[in-house]
């Protein structure tokens, strides 16, 4: 069905972009004016009355139908030669769950930010470019095709430079914001060249009608030569946004943002675009099965490798971001082994906990004035009872802890990762020790910060304080959700014994992202669902304490085991990858850019037209001898040119 | 080889002559001369041809080119005082200020 | 043929202005600028009026005027405009307006100091409204022999202004501008002479007319290399196409531009980049290219790459820039490139976003050079190293930085998008690998953009004579609203701003592409 | 059969007398002039007076006999057709702007009275050259011309660069004048006439002549060459324009220049443009050599100049290429007599006005005006700023002035004859000359004024020869229809 | 041809030659004026009588006169050293003319063998002329019948070049 319900979910918090950025700074002459809680609430009341248009539009979707979906179209953006690219907006079961966690998520956060950024100057401009953001993640879920995908898609990007940045007079964090915008640049090539070769392929961008395209097998068998280069030009858009190998590196120095920043854009939404647009075109995907191992490899060992790296960290908000980039890698996982619906679900499951664990340490941080580094933190438990009760709820749902969130969707992954196809069974391994990991450095995490011993200096400690209401609350519904969000998606295997309980998330996005069926045993390893199940829950409780335990006294493993100091070195050092990237990549453009423009096109291109300059007026120097002043020399001139005269004469008559 | 041949050749001779003296001479007294040496060698080749082929015409010219090779000179020696009050001297290569 | 005197109008009104301008006596020094913006206002409601009456649904000639000049030649003053000088007029007309303004001189003793006061404001003045008048008439010639007169005439008032008012090196940076033009357009008017005789050879009378001419047809041979050198038709096309080329300006043929614009007055720099550069590309698509065209896609592919070449290669010199102008002097190197990848694309998507991606750079680089002149005014530098955290002082300012930044980097929802999308994805489908490349110069243009905004806005300030840097005052901020105005509403509704341009655009591709194909 | 029916006395008629009537009144204001000329103190004001006066009645009279039927005087010595009327009408035109040039400067440039007297005299001559079709008439004519513009140029007497320039001058010339009396006797030994239109008939019917009539032609070739001032023969022209009092090489640059070339037109059209005479091929290579050396040599070498007069001189020489050009086109095409005509008349007023303003920036007995000495000079005074860039603009072939139609419609008669590569040799090369041009222009208005050497004092004779011929410029680079379709008519 | 020609045709070359090689300005001076009563003579021989004697009074009479005049009054009859020519210039020249020469008789050659006949003769054969009374008279009825304008053209060249001389030469400048 058509109607304005999309328009209006997006436009409202462009219209509190509009007040924040423009209205009130015009009335009161300068930013910096702005009465940070008018900010605030502002901008919370919009994305909120936009979750409550999300929510209506979400009910039109129940029960609406053979894959109902909500459109409304804006106007023509692009019309000519053939190419036209309406501005339409559509909601469908996936666009229409996204919109719910983003309003949803995006109001807790904004309400979190009225306290968190209180005592922030320039409020408003904050305000605004969190709306700004909301409304180009809007754009980019409830899209109708690929270009506008594209336009949101920058669009977050933009946002997140310009609130990564957001503290500028720091150059560090300006640095961090330019980094996260060039990285994500080169995604968005690929993206764009995907694009264009869709289009070549099929005169089209208008996401559903690719998808009903390819349906027909004579597009499919046109467009199968192309089909691998397609997918991974896209793929290659979805790691840079996604902070997936190799261009997860701008996503761990994005956290120089405000914490709610990291929270909304840098764990709960933006990130997860890339698995959103797989997920979207997932017919397309499902025809170049090569491609698709190379997305699960890369998730995989995304997941891995950032992992491992979030052990050595001792900033807790990198230790999130971490945590954050090897969490997508499990749902590129997902995707890469065809289990498209578990990587939203999971996706799902991740923004709760996610969310709720950065707001919570956004907390703690809040509460240690701006203290971030979990070595000078520990029993903080006492101090931050609730901050504390909600964060243990998400670090025990992102370890996988039997029942809550996290449980349901990682051991999901897993499992498709054998019971698929698409799998691979070294994957398989990958990710239970992903999940290993990821249960240990959390375990770790909480240790450092809420037990063991405080070692916070004394002012520090004299300030501590619980946040107030409007940042506890958010957390509480968040670690509610993080808590309840997995009985969204419950096996088969469990279901059964809970009633009956049905996968209701797949079943919701059944019309668009097909549901797989799972047999009991998986397919590339000989393994029960329920042995994975089990086996992954008790590995995940075990890690879990033994981080919780080990790192009582300990900051390092490499304090215990003394052999691990150089391992330790190396991860704390993050693999010395930006190091990598830097002698590779940086310094050579840099040298380029130096030699093209001060050598070249000074010396080469610009010389050669000056040294034409000079060539001239040096013949000129040189005729002018000639020119002797003595009117015999002309004379003698004269006379040769009656001889040439005449030789001409003699040639032609003789 | 008749008259008419041998006037020619003797006009075509002085005709050179006074080219090398205009070239050649460093005194402008002597490259004036050199003009007026020209002039008489196209008179007299203009003559001779005009006689060998029964006409008039080149006779009457040469009344007029001989005044006007009398009012060359009259300018060209006024000048050429004008030269030697200016430089005291009326060698050319001495009036090579204006060159390059 | 409907005949109507609006578009002499739109031409002379700057002149006649300027003549009046001769006789009002020096010492009104301060009302010439007002008489310049009044000039320019009136020139945009002409604009308008046309831009109103403009039949969108017909690709020919509208407005015609036809007054015969030299008719023994063949020649007359023969103006009339369609859907591709329309949006090229449209921006001459709004971008006068917004450049008097936004470089309006407010005379302080610090400025007397730095010798930014009045300085023969007259002629300056007057250079001003003659240059208006040539471009406006290149625009709108459709004689072959007018457009060449107009094109010529630009150069003399540009030749003053960079000349008379630019910096220390203005005198090399203006010659070198002239005689760089002036290489290209003698060739070129060799090939008018040839044209000419041709058509009189053909049509018995001469004539320039450019509809007329592109009934010619001139002999073209593509089996081998050697053999289209030699066909007449590649020599007529390279001695057009390298007038225009230059005048892009397409790698090698830019180093004129930096100098150029470095030293040239902020007003002269945002006609040089909003307007001036889009003669050489207007040329190419107006004459070089249809009257041409196999010869044009012969070569097509050695010019999509120089035109890839400049788009990465500007990027990369930009790079490596520290003085602020030059750096947006080369990144507008590097945004020609695509036009030139455009145009030579042969591919109706491409084409439009050509025409889209003159008017838009139109407006980023105009905008931005406008900015570049902000800071100068105020501060007397240009050296990016000397900026710094500016943006806490001068918030407004910076966001009208941003804004151009993001129209520059082609954001969506920014007009540059609007230019370069659809010209990359119409090269593209014919050819892919050069398109990669050119992509490349989306990131690199991102890299040097945003590396400029750091380091002018971002950062801590470093610079402690920033007491009397003041932020943009009335005049300043209607300037960059306009451009903003501009640059958003074309980032989102371009159908409104370009719909008119596409019954021309449909027939000037079609027609182009059947005659290639049919070769 | 006795003398007086062998040679009849053919008086003359009243047509003859009214087509003779300029000539006369310029004789008699000469020598009206020279004897005004010696009063005491007034002696200057009415020596010009009187040739003004004399020059506009020639002016106005020979307009009115413009479209007169056609006269021929004493079996064709002298031809009067509205072409050639038309010619020694824009002589006499570059002669009242000369004057008016020199009016006002003569003191400062120590020219005596007699300078006008002389110009009358010169201007005299150049019409009798241009309507005469007789070798031997158009030598005399050369002379008289000559002669009068030798004692201008020396004529700055306490200025040893005038002597040096007089000199040189009148030895080259007479050096010049002598090859081209000896050419015309080869010539009229082999064709046993010196009348053109008799050896044009005399080529026509002998297909084959001997060789002494190429000589001769290539003698007389090289005296026109010589007076237009092409390479090889144009040593004299840089020194003399030079040393010549600026107010003389103004009228030299204009007028000399255009009289000798369309000489030069009307031998080339009567001598060498004839049907199927295989032998005169030589001259179209010999001539295309010539153009081309001119155009490379005065346009190099002008770039390395310092100095306003010598640069403009090797201008002209690069100028005389492009003419050169046109007459190689001529035999080729028809459009480019007119273009030529159009082009020598357009650059001889620009030139005329561009030695006006020097004129007016000079010193008294100064050599020649060097760059640095006009820095600066355009914003001091604007309007002679702005006039000098008019003309050099002109002269550069920019659009909005004449020189530019001039230009275009003479390169176009070139390519519409087939000549491309000279072309696009003229058209690079006349690049190199924008180059020294703009030189000019950038040292007047964007260089700091480093000493107020030149002296002007407000706007003389010198300032209105300058406005009368900006005026011309402009108006025939805007609007030049009419005159366009004017030469046309009257080349018919 | 008669022997006399032949005889005055060697004297002027003779002359000629020395006039150019003598060293010293009068030398020369008299050298030309041989040259031209020779050249008198020749006219002469050949039957022009008239043409003879204006050559002998005004070229050798009035103008070697001028010449000698003003040697004297610039006394410039003092040895010249040499031609302070490069040699390279002089020989260059020497070719040069001798060149010029050679190809003027190579034409003359040709004409008076072969091209001689194209050009129609005149009535004015020495028979005709006889008949009407003598070069002289012919050559007078001529002048003032047919060159009249010429002959009145000529006096512009004279007056232009007295007044030239004139103003050349004045001793004080006002």
């Amino acid at each position: 069905m058509t109607s304005s319900l999309p328009l209006l979910i997006l436009i409202s918090p462009l219209i509190g972009f509009f007040i924040n950025g423009v209205v009130y700074p015009l009335k009161l002459k300068g930013f910096a004016k702005t009465d940070p809680n008018l900010a605030g609430y502002t901008a919370t009341f919009f994305i909120f009355l936009s979750f409550i248009m999300s929510c209506m539009a979400f009910g039109h979707l129940v029960g609406g139908g053979e894959n109902p979906h909500v459109t409304s179209f804006v106007f023509e953006w692009f019309n000519f030669g053939g190419l036209s690219i309406p501005f339409e907006l559509r909601i469908d079961k996936l666009s229409g769950l996204l919109c719910l966690i983003i309003t949803g998520i995006g109001t807790l956060i904004h309400l979190y930010s009225t306290s968190y950024m209180h005592d922030e100057e320039c409020v408003g401009r904050y305000f605004a470019y969190l709306n700004l953001f909301c409304f180009n993640m809007l754009l980019l879920v409830m899209g109708a095709n690929l270009p506008l995908l594209f336009f949101g898609w920058e669009g977050v990007g933009l946002c997140s430079y310009l609130l990564i940045g957001f503290w500028y007079t720091d150059t560090e964090k300006a640095n961090a914001g330019k980094k996260a915008f060039i990285v994500n640049r080169i995604g968005d090539l690929g993206f764009l060249i995907g694009m264009f070769l869709l289009f070549r392929e099929l005169g089209t961008l208008d996401l559903a009608q690719i998808n009903l395209m390819l349906t027909n097998p004579e597009v499919v068998i046109k467009i199968m030569p192309s089909v691998s280069l397609i997918c991974f030009s896209l793929f290659v858009g979805a790691t840079g946004k996604s902070a997936q190998m190799p261009l997860y590196v701008w996503l761990p120095d994005a956290m120089a943002g405000p914490t709610p920043v990291s929270a909304l854009i840098h764990a709960a939404t933006m990130v997860t675009a890339g698995v959103y647009m797989i997920a979207r075109l997932n017919p397309l995907f499902e025809l170049t099965p090569m491609v698709m191992s190379i997305i699960a490899h890369v998730g995989a060992i995304t997941a891995l490798f950032a992992g491992s790296i979030a052990i050595a960290q001792t900033d807790i908000k990198k230790v999130l971001a971490y945590s954050t980039v090897s969490q997508l890698g499990f749902m590129f996982l997902a995707c890469g082994v065809g289990a498209y619906q578990t990587a939203v679900f999971h996706l799902m499951t991740h923004a709760f906990f996610k969310a709720l664990l950065f707001l919570g340490s956004g907390s703690v941080i809040h509460a240690c004035s701006g203290e971030q580094d979990m070595t000078k933190m520990g029993g903080l438990k006492k101090y931050l009872p609730h901050t504390h009760f909600t964060m243990l709820i998400g670090s025990l749902a992102i370890s996988g802890i039997p029942f809550f969130s996290g449980f349901f969707s990682k051991d999901e992954i897993l499992y498709s990762s054998i019971a698929l196809p698409g799998g691979v069974s070294y994957l398989f391994v990958i990710g239970v020790l992903t999940a290993m990991l990821t249960a240990f450095y959390t375990g770790r995490m909480m240790s450092l910060t809420f037990y063991g011993s405080e070692k916070m200096s004394h002012d520090v400690k004299h300030h501590l304080h619980e946040s107030p209401f409007l940042m506890t609350f958010p957390l509480y519904v968040l670690a509610f959700l993080a808590a309840a969000g997995g009985f969204l998606g419950v096996p088969h295997l469990l279901g059964d014994y809970l009633g009956h309980m049905p996968h209701v998330l797949s079943q919701w996005l059944a019309p668009v992202v097909p549901a797989k069926h799972l047999p009991l045993v998986g397919v590339k390893l000989p393994l029960h669902e329920g042995v994975v199940m089990a086996g992954s829950s008790i590995i995940a409780i075990a890690s879990y304490f033994a981080g919780v335990a080990v790192f009582k006294k300990i900051t390092f493993i490499s304090d215990a085991f003394g052999g691990l100091t150089g391992l330790q070195k190396l991860l704390n050092n993050k693999y010395y990858v930006d190091e990598l990237y830097a002698v590779i990549v940086v310094n050579p453009l840099k040298k380029i850019s130096a030699f093209a423009g001060g050598i070249v096109d000074k010396y080469v291109v610009d010389g050669a037209v000056n040294g034409l300059g000079r060539g001239v007026r040096a013949v000129g120097n040189s005729l002018r001898v000639i020119q002797t002043g003595d009117l015999q020399t002309y004379g003698l001139l004269m006379l040769g040119g009656v001889l040439i005269a005449i030789l001409f004469i003699y040639k032609v008559l003789v | 080889m008749t008259n008419d041949v041998l006037i020619q050749v003797l006009a075509a001779f002085l005709f050179t002559m006074g080219m090398l003296v205009v070239l050649l001479r460093r005194d402008t007294i002597m490259v004036l001369m050199g003009i007026e040496l020209l002039l008489n060698a196209a008179n007299l080749s203009l003559v001779a041809f005009s006689k060998s082929n029964a006409m008039i015409e080149g006779q009457l010219q040469v009344f007029f080119v001989i005044t006007i090779a009398a009012a060359e000179s009259a300018i060209g020696l006024s000048i050429l005082v004008n030269l030697y009050r200016n430089f005291g001297s009326i060698k050319t290569q001495s009036a090579t200020t204006l060159k390059g | 043929m409907e005949t109507s005197c609006l578009l002499s109008w739109i031409i002379f009104t700057p002149m006649i202005f300027g003549l009046i301008l001769l006789l009002v006596p020096t010492h009104f020094e301060n009302s010439f600028r007002k008489i310049a913006l009044i000039q320019t206002l009136v020139n945009a409601a002409l604009a308008t009026y046309l831009y109103m009456n403009f039949d969108g649904g017909n690709a020919g000639a509208q407005f015609t005027q036809m007054v015969p000049w030299l008719p023994d030649w063949g020649i007359n003053y023969f103006v009339s405009i369609d859907g591709i000088s329309l949006p090229l007029v449209m921006l001459t007309a709004y971008v006068g307006p917004v450049a008097i303004l936004g470089t309006w001189p407010n005379v302080g003793p610090a400025d007397l100091a730095h010798g930014v006061a009045l300085k023969k404001e007259k002629f300056f003045v007057f250079c001003l409204m003659a240059l208006q008048t040539g471009m406006y008439g290149t625009f709108l010639a459709t004689d072959l022999f007018l457009f060449y007169f107009f094109w010529e005439v630009v150069l003399i008032p540009m030749f003053f202004l960079i000349g008379i008012w630019g910096g220390k090196e203005r005198i090399y940076a203006t010659v070198k501008f002239f005689l760089y033009t002036m290489v290209g357009s003698l060739l070129m008017l060799v090939a008018i002479f040839f044209l000419l005789k041709t058509s009189a050879e053909t049509m018995g009378a001469p004539s320039a007319d450019l509809y007329v001419l592109a009934k010619l047809s001139f002999a073209f041979d593509g089996s081998s290399l050697g053999a289209a050198l030699k066909s007449p038709q590649t020599l007529l096309f390279l001695a057009f196409a390298l007038a225009f080329v230059i005048k892009v300006p397409m790698v090698p043929f830019h180093t004129w531009l930096p100098d150029a614009h470095v030293q040239a007055p902020t007003v002269g720099s945002v006609f040089l980049a909003a307007v001036l550069l889009k003669l050489g590309t207007y040329g190419l698509m107006r004459i070089a290219i249809p009257l041409f065209p196999q010869a044009a896609h012969y070569f097509s592919s050695m010019f999509i790459c120089l035109g890839v070449i400049g788009i990465i290669y500007g990027a990369f010199c930009a790079l490596a820039q520290t003085d602020f102008k030059k750096l947006v002097a080369y990144s507008s190197v590097s945004h020609m490139g695509y036009i030139m990848v455009g145009l030579f694309a042969f591919n109706k998507i491409a084409i439009a976003g050509s025409l889209y991606q003159m008017i838009n750079h139109g407006i980023s680089a105009g905008g931005l050079f406008l900015v570049v002149g902000f800071l100068y005014e105020r501060l007397h530098t240009r050296n990016l190293e000397e900026f710094g955290g500016l943006s806490k002082t001068v918030p407004l300012m910076a966001i009208a930085f941003m804004i151009m930044t993001l129209s520059s980097v082609a954001l969506p929802g920014s007009n540059g998008f609007v230019g370069e999308f659809p010209i990359l994805l119409g090269a593209f489908q014919v050819h892919p690998i050069y398109v990669l490349f050119a992509g490349t110069g989306v990131i690199l243009g991102a890299v040097y953009a945003l590396k400029a905004y750091q380091m002018v806005m971002l950062g801590p300030q470093t610079r402690t004579d920033l007491d009397h840097l003041h932020d943009l005052n009335k005049k300043e901020i209607i300037s960059m609203v306009v451009l903003a105005v501009f640059v958003f509403g074309i980032g989102f509704f371009p159908k409104t701003f370009f719909g008119k341009s596409d019954a021309t655009l449909e027939q000037y591709s079609n027609s182009l592409i059947s005659k290639v194909s049919a070769q | 059969m006795n003398l007086l029916e062998t040679f009849p006395l053919n008086n003359l008629g009243p047509a003859e007398y009214l087509s003779l009537m300029p000539l006369f009144v310029l004789a008699f204001g000469a020598v009206a002039s020279l004897l005004v000329g010696s009063h005491k103190e007034k002696g200057h004001q009415y020596a010009f007076g009187v040739s003004f006066l004399s020059l506009m009645i020639a002016l106005f009279q020979g307009t009115y006999v413009l479209f007169a039927a056609d006269v021929s005087i004493l079996n064709e010595t002298l031809i009067f057709t509205p072409f050639t009327k038309t010619i020694s009408l824009m002589v006499t035109l570059f002669a009242i702007i000369a004057v008016v040039l020199t009016f006002g400067q003569d003191k400062k440039e120590g020219l005596l009275p007699e300078v006008y007297g002389l110009t009358l005299f010169a201007t005299a001559g150049m019409i009798l050259m241009m309507s005469t079709s007789h070798l031997l008439f158009m030598f005399i004519a050369l002379e008289i011309m000559s002669l009068a513009i030798y004692v201008k140029v020396a004529m700055r007497r306490t200025s040893r660069y005038s002597a040096e320039a007089g000199l040189k001058y009148f030895i080259l010339g007479g050096l010049a004048s002598a090859l081209f009396l000896y050419g015309s006797a080869l010539v009229f030994g082999a064709t046993g006439s010196l009348q053109l239109g008799f050896i044009h008939n005399f080529l026509a019917s002998h297909p084959n002549p001997s060789f002494i009539f190429y000589f001769g032609l290539g003698l007389i070739l090289t005296a026109m060459l010589f007076k237009v001032g092409a390479v090889p023969f144009h040593g004299w022209v840089p020194d003399v324009y030079q040393g010549a009092s600026t107010s003389v090489t103004g009228f030299m640059g204009a007028a000399v220049k255009f009289t000798a070339f369309m000489a030069f037109a009307k031998i080339a059209q009567n001598m060498v443009f004839v049907e199927n005479v295989a032998g005169l091929a030589w001259f179209e290579k010999f001539i295309w050599v010539v153009a081309a050396a001119s155009m490379i040599y005065g346009n190099f070498v002008a770039i390395a100049q310092n100095e306003l007069k010598r640069m403009l001189a090797f201008s002209t020489i690069a100028h005389t290429g492009y003419l050169l050009l046109g007459l190689y086109a001529m035999n080729l095409g028809e459009a480019s007599a007119e273009a030529v005509v159009l082009y020598l008349f357009f650059y001889a007023l620009s030139n005329l006005g561009a030695f006006a303003i020097i004129a007016q920036f000079e010193e008294k007995n100064q050599k020649d005006l060097s760059f640095d000495q006009i820095a600066g000079m355009g914003i001091k005074h604007p309007v002679l700023g702005g006039l000098m860039t008019v003309f050099l603009l002109s002269m550069a072939g920019i659009p909005l002035t004449s020189g530019f139609i001039g230009k275009y419609g003479l390169f176009a008669s070139a390519v519409g004859a087939g000549e491309v590569p000279l072309v696009v040799i003229a058209v690079l090369t006349s690049v190199v000359s924008v180059y020294y041009y703009l030189r000019v222009i950038v040292y007047m208005f964007m260089k700091e004024q480093t000493a107020d050497v030149a002296m002007y004092q407000g706007l003389k004779g010198a300032g209105v020869a300058a406005l009368i011929s900006a005026a011309a410029t402009l108006q025939f680079g805007l609007f030049p229809r009419a005159i366009m379709s004017f030469v046309k008519m009257i080349s018919k | 041809m008669s022997p006399v020609i032949v005889v005055l045709a060697a004297v002027s070359a003779i002359l000629a030659l020395t006039m150019l090689f003598a060293r010293n300005a009068i030398t020369s001076a008299l050298c030309l004026l041989g040259v031209l009563i020779s050249t008198a003579g020749i006219y002469g021989l050949i039957g022009e009588h008239l043409v003879a004697t204006i050559q002998l009074v005004v070229y050798a009479g009035a103008i070697m006169v001028l010449f000698i005049f003003s040697i004297m009054l610039l006394n410039l009859n003092r040895e010249e050293t040499d031609f302070k020519n490069k040699p390279g210039v002089f020989f260059g020249a020497i070719v040069l003319g001798m060149t010029v020469f050679g190809f003027i008789i190579y034409g003359l050659n040709e004409h008076f063998m072969g091209h001689r006949q194209d050009v129609t003769a005149g009535q004015f054969t020495p028979e005709r002329i006889a008949e009407l009374g003598g070069n002289s008279k012919v050559l007078a009825h001529a002048l003032f019948s047919q060159y009249y304008v010429s002959f009145e053209v000529i006096s512009l060249a004279l007056l232009v070049a007295v007044v030239g001389a004139v103003v050349l030469a004045k001793r004080k400048f006002d």
